[in-house]
């Protein structure tokens, strides 16, 4: 159980001390090691959690189950990749001039900031706690997004703050639903808020009164997922900050915020009985998958067009949450891995092409594979990774989705198909022409740290080939916990 | 024996295909009220050629060497297929009617290769008529011998004639529209009038002399022949399916040569309707012939079908 | 043992792949050796001169074919051995999903497809050598060539193991991406781009495709396992859906009109020997597919289906050759009858349908078998005319038919190749195109046999339609021959041509060229050896052809129809060299060499014959409606005013009817789709708060 | 049961929550911003009365704690900060006017009903009468919402967002006498910090495009000018 503690710890003092010497050259350092500290311990605590089970903490504030502890670890893995790939990014803005000695004290103890955040949101076992730090991770966030102080990225940090904050209220509003529901079962007090407690009793919990909470918390927390039409802010965001920033936010808040979703969709089901909250969430899903890829057709700016993507998949995902089959549930937990891992490889990419080609304009960054090999190959394998190819892991989710679907609601595979026809069309008619073709004029190749993206490929790859026996026992024990039911 | 037979056969076959051209060439003289040549001026056109020096344009490949004696050697094979005067001969079952319209394939594929070979404007312009005829004449005459081949349960041409003399006289509706596609798709495989004329040089209206223009000496002979072979074949063709009456059925002197008396009958009463065909009709535009063709097609077409339709009907297996 | 072998060829494959990645790495090498093999100084030296600085390059280029070669001896070995040993080997490799580990199955099916993939491949790696030499100095790298051809061969070659829904679609990504990446190898080209993104997302589709399909069977026989789905009882409603899918998809990837479009805009971009791969083989991998889908993991076939597959197939076959009529660059006429040939295969799928599903076992399995051995013929000879091309193309350096010419007298043994690889294509006696198509018309012509007038009626309507195709096809390929090889040169390049040097690169085609004629003339032995697969797929075997010996062809009976092409081989040549020698020997004469007559027109030069787009004309005039025609004369004019025209130039374009119908409009759509959707992000927060208000106050609505 | 036969306190809370839906009308038609904050700050101490008023009554000591937070938060500081922002932005002259009052206001009362109609299942199921405060504190939520769509300054959508807020804390009080403390000051928190965060951006968005009209902050679009 120390190990928790630790993961919540470590962020805190990287915080701490970063608020401190975040303008010194050794920041980017300091952000690494807490950060690969921190994904140690989440490994300790991945072990500690596959050898002797759930595991609740004193006073029951944290709890830590299959379901949260890879993606603890998956965020603290995010993280310090992440965390190495940004340090000598933040130098170069710095050397071009980008940045100021105290943004960039405030970018590392955010970045830390934002780490707390995401441990907290995945291992409370309070949901009004995990409201805080969710809000909290919006706040640690938000003064990212403007940190170029440029018309278009304050504009975007104060969309994503409003749209985000005005969101997250009405998940609070859905939450206290929940108190009341469940303190008039469980009586007053701090238990009535354990997210054990109320699935324990789901069972005698108003199905009204939870019926009404799962709207706000869906619109609430589906806000931060970047639900469509809640999704406004999320392309602004993600282009407009600094590109390791646009890499976890996209590969770990999304994450951790349809986690949010998918607990309270377990409570739910278990006291409505009715599948109500899972149509919810496949409409919703089904609906930002086919905008999104709509939307990828129209990108001019690079950035953006990867977080289009991200609205894709992470609809996708909801979409297959929503479906609830052992199948679908495991495609979900699986794309969620693959995608965070792809996605902020890409995100790390596209910030080195951006920084090659000095524009994040897609009609002026060509022939990349002839300008710098690896830059240009990893582009392009991310993408096709990211489209679903094999062997890469995207593709198993992606196979399983549609086989369970197919299994489920067979009307509805048309939509899937022309959705992820649409999104790769949308994607590669843009990639394929930045990757290839000639060398526009001034693009000369820049020294590039890309071993964390194919450390991250690589990763997918391996994934996409074979699962490795005990993330195989994970994800099947959080199919299991959420699902009912095992797949076969 | 069988065998023997077979081949004595075949030759006959060759020997006599200069004699058919022979009679058309008399018979339409003498309806166009000219001197007719005696009937014996094919072979003797073709022992001058022989004895004449061949030559080759220097464009030329071993295509256009090669060609005459693939042409020949396919159309003799070909001949050598059809039952002539006696069915149930071994060689009538080492290829069946397919391989007969593949062999004619084989040849005019030489032939128009052949005209391409020297590059001359002439060439290309025989190859080119040549092969778009081709590729509507060939799809018709294959759907003509189907609807012999579907009611016969058969594609082996001395089965489907024994089928025929088995059930006699029989008036079927298909039998009448396959006769009269085969015989629209001989004209124009023959390159006969309508279709084309054998006889001229006019630039703008040749087709198959226009392929073998720069041929000579003992090539255009094994040419001419083969297409003399040719003609021959398609006659007997028809002749054998539709009106197999006559054709020797066992190896008894006296059935075989009744069988050589009924076909050279046949025959010569076909090259009379051949040639009253020919003074009666004039010449088309190239690009009629297309229409020409597409009813021959559309008759074996409509053959196929009045068999599926109105006579296998009630057909049970 | 055979699974051994299937094993070992695609472990050759992906190790040529990876070999690939070691070009101009030769210091790193070293070094490596240096470090790695410090104990062991026998072993340094051979490595040591293995990775001698002298000709590495050339060495390590060899190497890559040499692997190929072995995996694609290899599968010829598991293909055969399987074939012939009435066996099925399974396996569970311990990859995928926790709960679904790779299935692995060689049966006789996939032991045909092997063979299919063997033989070219091994062609291939003998030609391959010289041409991608030119490569070597160029701005594309030998790596990305080398890695994804490992790939694509791998991805196919796992395609036909695969006997669980996920490794199977695995194995045809992985064939469609390294393919992929293949068609876009020459990149600065705009058109290869926009060929492989047309290919890719056609890829795409297409699997989706075959994954609902998949999805469908697994749905009823719950599990993805091949068995499990051969266990699924469908619905006739749902059984129909799956078929139609399956169809679309392994139809998309084999190039059934109107889903051919990718195929020939992709196969010209490729490197030669990589089109021949895709043509040759990769067209069949998807045929494997249907037949795998169709005929042995759907439990009943429907008569409809057959109709359909029937249709799509006459139609394929007939529209792909009328436009390859009208192509004049060399490997988008190829590309287009490769359409045509898939076409003829599918007719022969669908005939064998719709017998199968009215309990006409034998003559089911006689259409399969005419199928099956399309298949192999159309790879055979389809690869030997893609190699072809790709010597002519590395020699002259030129694609377009209007600027070849004469080229049989400066590549005299190329031209002997690659003419037999014409005729067999053009379906003429006695190579092997003629055997399969001569099997098709066999099959068609026991349409009497059926009950339902309607079927009787079709057949052979289809039937008609393929024999103008194969006339058509004979047009084309003689026109493509007779401008390419034949007449006089039309342009600098094919005049100063020379033949290949590399003997490989002559080896390759010339290997096809005598298995066409093998296969041609004793195509008995071959049809004997799919009685395990027929037995396996439709429960029947053809009668031992031997009915007359096995000099004989006799499918259905010896009375219905024989066809003995050994004899007739042994007749023609018999004759023609009578004749030969009576004319030839006896008289003694020799021919005089002179000007062409030419009707006494002098002065003879390349531009007065005729172009292939001349050839082409009778045919563009007669069928005028299927084409959309583009013709532009431009006049040159002099003199006062403009008046006197000096010189006239007349172009021409057939563009594909689909991309005009079908495919640019649903871009276009897609767009103005996209364009609304845009509407959606106006910039201004206002609007966003009162999405994000409405949908609450819609869900709450909804809820209450 | 009606309002006559309830306790002095349930009436009391009904009162204050009455109160608490009219400040959100009257910041929903005010065009002024310096008004709209006092408003606001009025609705904070209406809140922190509700609160201090059910600890009172059922003696929920850690209830004292949250009102005191809302006074001074929602009451006193963060008005006090927003006042001092908009003097310092010179903003107190500026008119934020609506463009169809009438039609906001009819929309606004339409709310209530609405949320009223939503929250009857919640209150069908409990004793406490002062349930029916759930629906006015549903109202004062989705009113700041539309408070926020219909303006045009910065100011006032933060204005928006805290009486959003505001709405959240009195459906906590009412429904469930507060949520448990770590809660509270977990939200308390984020609140402080918001508007801290909300101080920043007013200094960089009248920065940007020196002045605080949010409509001007739409250069990320992606209509087809």
């Amino acid at each position: 159980m120390i190990a928790v503690y630790l993961i919540l710890l470590i962020p805190l003092i990287g915080m701490g001390l970063l608020a401190l010497l975040g303008d010194s050259p050794k920041a980017g350092l300091i952000n690494t090691r807490c950060n690969l500290l921190a994904l140690l311990a989440a490994i300790w605590l991945a072990v500690d959690v596959l050898w002797n089970g759930p595991q609740l903490s004193i006073g029951r504030m944290l709890y830590i189950d299959s379901f949260n502890v890879y993606l603890v670890a998956l965020t603290a893995f995010v993280g310090s990749t992440t965390s190495i790939f940004s340090g000598p990014y933040m130098q170069h803005e710095r050397d071009i001039g980008r940045l100021t000695a105290a943004r960039l004290k405030l970018y590392y103890s955010m970045y830390q900031g934002f780490m707390l955040a995401m441990y907290l949101v995945l291992t409370t076992n309070n949901m009004g706690v995990m409201w805080v730090s969710m809000e909290g991770a919006t706040l640690a966030t938000v003064l990212l997004v403007s940190l170029y102080r440029s018309p278009e990225s304050v504009e975007a940090a104060w969309k994503y703050f409003i749209l985000c904050g005005v969101g997250i209220a009405q998940a609070l509003f859905g939450t206290v639903l929940l108190y009341f529901a469940a303190e008039q079962k469980l009586g007053v007090g701090g238990d009535a808020l354990l997210w054990t407690e109320l699935h324990e009793h789901a069972g005698v919990l108003d199905p009204a009164i939870l019926g009404l909470a799962f709207v706000f918390l869906l619109v609430g927390y589906g806000t931060k997922i970047g639900l469509v039409p809640l999704h406004n802010w999320l392309p602004d965001a993600h282009s407009e900050g600094p590109t390791p920033m646009s890499a976890i936010l996209s590969g770990l808040l999304l994450n951790d915020a349809l986690y949010a979703v998918v607990r309270c969709k377990m409570l739910v089901d278990g006291s409505l009985g009715t599948h109500m909250a899972g149509y919810l969430m496949m409409g919703f899903g089904l609906l930002s998958f086919l905008v999104a890829a709509l939307f990828l057709h129209r990108q001019t700016d690079i950035k953006r067009l990867f977080s289009y993507s991200s609205i894709e998949h992470m609809g996708l995902m909801t979409f297959a949450f929503g479906v609830g089959s052992p199948w679908a549930t495991f495609a979900a937990l699986f794309h969620m891995t693959t995608h965070s891992l792809t996605k902020s490889a890409i995100f790390v990419t596209v910030g080195h092409a951006a920084q090659l080609a000095g524009t994040q304009r897609m009609d002026k960054i060509r022939g990349l594979i002839l300008t710098q090999p690896n830059i240009g190959w990893g582009l392009l394998i991310g993408t096709v990774a990211i489209a679903g190819f094999p062997p890469f892991g995207v593709f198993a989710s992606e196979f399983l989705v549609l086989v369970a679907t197919m299994h489920d609601y067979p009307w509805l595979t048309p939509f899937l198909l022309l959705g992820i026809g649409l999104a790769f069309a949308g994607l590669f008619r843009h990639i394929q022409a930045m990757v290839y073709g000639e060398v526009p004029e001034g693009q000369k190749p820049i020294e590039a740290n890309l071993w964390p993206v194919m450390l991250h490929l690589a990763l997918v790859l391996w994934l996409g080939l074979s699962i490795p026996g005990f993330l195989g026992n994970w994800f099947n024990q959080a199919t299991q916990l959420i699902s009912g039911g095992l797949p076969q | 024996m069988a065998w023997l037979l077979a081949i004595l056969e075949t030759l006959l076959f060759i020997a006599a295909a200069p004699l058919l051209a022979g009679w058309i060439k008399r018979v339409k003289c003498r309806l166009q009220n000219r001197k007719a040549p005696s009937l014996f001026q094919p072979y003797r056109d073709l022992r001058k050629l022989y004895r004449k020096q061949p030559i080759t344009p220097h464009s030329a490949s071993w295509i256009f060497r090669a060609a005459p004696y693939i042409v020949f050697a396919s159309t003799v094979l070909a001949a050598a297929f059809v039952p002539l005067v006696t069915v149930n001969l071994p060689t009538a079952r080492i290829a069946d009617v397919i391989v007969l319209v593949g062999f004619f394939a084989l040849g005019r594929t030489f032939q128009v290769l052949a005209g391409m070979d020297i590059g001359t404007a002439f060439g290309g312009m025989g190859s080119s008529r040549e092969m778009t005829i081709s590729s509507m004449a060939e799809p018709a005459m294959l759907m003509a011998v189907f609807t012999l081949a579907m009611s016969a349960h058969t594609t082996n041409l001395s089965q489907a004639m024994n089928y025929v003399l088995d059930t006699g006289l029989v008036l079927r509706p298909s039998f009448v529209f396959a006769l009269g596609g085969m015989m629209l798709v001989a004209v124009a495989e023959t390159g006969r009038i309508p279709v084309d004329n054998p006889a001229t040089h006019l630039e703008l209206t040749m087709i198959h002399e226009a392929m073998i223009l720069e041929y000579s000496g003992r090539w255009l002979a094994l040419i001419e022949w083969a297409s003399q072979i040719k003609l021959m074949l398609y006659g007997v063709l028809i002749a054998n399916i539709f009106f197999p009456w006559g054709i020797a059925q066992d190896f008894s002197l006296q059935a075989l040569g009744f069988g050589v008396a009924m076909i050279a009958l046949k025959l010569a009463v076909l090259a009379v309707l051949l040639v009253l065909s020919e003074v009666l009709f004039a010449k088309m535009r190239i690009f009629r012939v297309q229409e020409y063709l597409s009813f021959a097609y559309l008759l074996s077409v409509l053959g196929m079908l009045s068999h599926i339709i109105l006579e296998a009907a009630r057909v049970h297996h | 043992m055979s699974l051994f072998f299937a094993y070992l060829s695609v472990a050759a494959a992906l190790i040529s792949a990876l070999t690939a990645l070691a070009t101009n790495r030769r210091l790193a090498l070293d070094h490596l050796s240096q470090t790695l093999l410090r104990r062991w100084p026998a072993i340094q030296t051979k490595a040591d001169k293995l990775l001698s600085e002298t000709d590495y390059a050339e060495r390590h280029r060899n190497s890559l074919f040499i692997l190929l070669g072995i995996s694609g001896i290899c599968a010829l070995l598991a293909g055969a051995g399987i074939l012939t040993s009435n066996t099925i080997a399974t396996d569970t490799l311990p990859l995928g999903l926790p709960w679904l580990h790779w299935h692995i199955r060689l049966d006789p099916l996939s032991g045909f497809f092997l063979c299919v993939l063997g033989l070219p491949l091994i062609a291939v790696s003998l030609y391959g050598p010289g041409y991608v030499r030119e490569f070597e100095h160029g701005k594309y790298s030998l790596a990305v060539l080398g890695l994804f051809t490992g790939l694509f061969v791998a991805g196919m070659e796992l395609v036909l193991l695969a006997d669980d829904a996920f490794v199977f679609m695995i194995a045809w990504e992985l064939m469609s991406v390294a393919s992929y990446f293949l068609v876009v190898f020459q990149h600065e080209h705009a058109a290869n781009r926009r060929a492989g993104f047309l290919y890719l997302l056609m890829a795409v589709i297409g699997a989706i495709a075959i994954i609902l399909a998949f999805g469908v069977l697994a749905g009823f026989g719950d599990g993805l396992t091949f068995d499990a789905m051969r266990g699924a009882v469908l619905s006739p409603a749902w059984a129909s859906v799956a078929f139609v899918l399956a169809l679309t998809g392994f139809g998309m990837k084999a190039g059934l009109v109107p889903l051919h479009a990718w195929l020939p805009e992709a196969h010209p971009a490729a490197p030669s020997h990589i089109s021949a791969l895709m043509s040759g083989v990769m067209l069949k991998i998807a045929v494997y597919g249907f037949i795998r889908f169709g005929f042995d993991l759907l439990d009943q076939i429907h008569w409809q289906w057959g109709v359909v597959v029937l249709i799509v197939g006459s139609a394929s076959a007939v529209l792909g050759i009328l436009y390859a009529l009208q192509q004049q660059n060399l490997k988008r006429l190829l590309a287009y009858s490769s359409v045509e040939n898939i076409g003829i295969i599918f007719t022969a799928l669908g005939l064998s349908l719709i017998f199968l599903s009215s309990g006409q076992t034998e003559l089911g399995t006689l259409g399969l078998v005419a199928a099956l051995l399309h298949c192999l013929n159309h790879a055979l000879f389809k690869s030997l005319l893609f190699l072809g091309a790709g010597a002519i193309l590395h020699q002259t350096h030129e694609q377009s038919l209007e600027n070849m010419g004469g080229l049989i007298h400066r590549m005299p043994e190329l031209a002997a190749t690659f003419l037999i690889g014409t005729l067999s294509i053009a379906a003429l006696p006695p190579l092997n195109g003629f055997v399969s198509e001569w099997l098709i018309f066999q099959t068609a012509l026991q349409a009497g046999n059926l009950e339902s007038g309607v079927l009787r009626s079709l057949i052979p309507t289809a039937s008609a339609v393929l024999a103008l195709t194969s006339a058509l096809a004979a047009t084309c390929f003689v026109k493509l021959y007779g401008v390419a090889f034949l007449g006089l040169p039309r342009s600098e390049h094919a005049a100063h041509a020379h033949e290949v040097r590399h003997r490989g690169m002559l080896a390759g085609p010339a290997m096809l060229a005598a298995c066409c004629v093998l296969f041609g003339v004793l195509p008995t032995p071959l049809i004997g050896a799919m009685g395990n697969l027929t037995l396996q797929l439709t429960g029947f075997q053809l009668p031992n052809t031997s009915a007359l010996g096995w000099l004989w062809l006799t499918p259905v009976s010896p009375e219905t129809a024989a066809y003995a092409p050994s004899l007739v081989l042994i007749g023609t040549v018999a004759v023609g060299w009578l004749c030969y020698y009576l004319l030839y020997r006896r008289t003694g004469l020799e021919p005089r060499r002179a000007e062409p007559w030419d009707c006494g027109f002098g002065g003879l030069n390349a531009r007065m014959q005729y172009t292939s787009g001349a050839f082409s004309m009778p045919i563009r005039r007669i069928f005028q409606p299927v084409y959309e025609i583009r013709e532009t004369i431009d006049e040159t004019k002099e003199g006062p005013a403009q008046t006197r025209v000096t010189a006239l130039r007349y172009h021409f374009q057939v563009p594909d009817r689909a991309l005009l119908v079908l495919y640019e409009p649903a871009g276009h759509a897609v767009l103005r789709l996209a364009r609304w959707a845009g509407g959606l992000q106006t910039g201004n927060i206002r609007t966003y708060l009162g999405y994000s208000f409405f949908t609450l106050i819609f869900l709450l609505w909804v809820i209450s | 049961m009606s309002i006559t036969d309830l306790d002095l306190y349930g009436q009391a809370i009904l009162l204050l929550a009455g109160l608490i839906a009219l400040t959100s009308f009257l910041m929903l038609g005010q065009s002024r911003l310096v008004r709209l904050v006092v408003i606001f700050a009025m609705q904070g101490f209406l809140l922190a009365a509700a609160t201090a008023l059910a600890a009172g009554v059922l003696n929920y000591p850690h209830l004292y704690i949250s009102a005191a937070l809302s006074l001074v938060l929602k009451g006193i500081v963060i008005p006090f900060l927003l006042h001092r922002l908009i003097r310092r932005l010179g903003l107190h002259r500026v008119m934020d006017t609506i463009d169809h009052p009438a039609r906001v206001m009819m929309a606004g009362a339409s709310l209530v009903v609405f949320s009223y109609y939503v929250s009857l299942p919640v209150v069908a199921h409990s004793p406490l009468v002062t349930l029916n405060a759930i629906a006015v504190s549903l109202a004062v939520v989705l009113l700041g919402m539309l408070l926020m769509i219909t303006r045009r300054q910065a100011v006032a959508h933060v204005v928006g967002f805290m009486s959003i807020e505001n709405g959240l804390f009195f459906a906590a009080v009412v429904s469930t006498y507060g949520m448990p403390m770590v809660v509270e000051l977990g939200v308390a928190f984020d609140v402080l910090v918001a508007a801290v965060v909300f101080g920043v951006f007013f200094f960089q968005i009248s920065a940007s495009i020196d002045s605080l009209n949010v409509d001007q902050l739409s250069k990320l679009s992606e209509v087809d000018k």
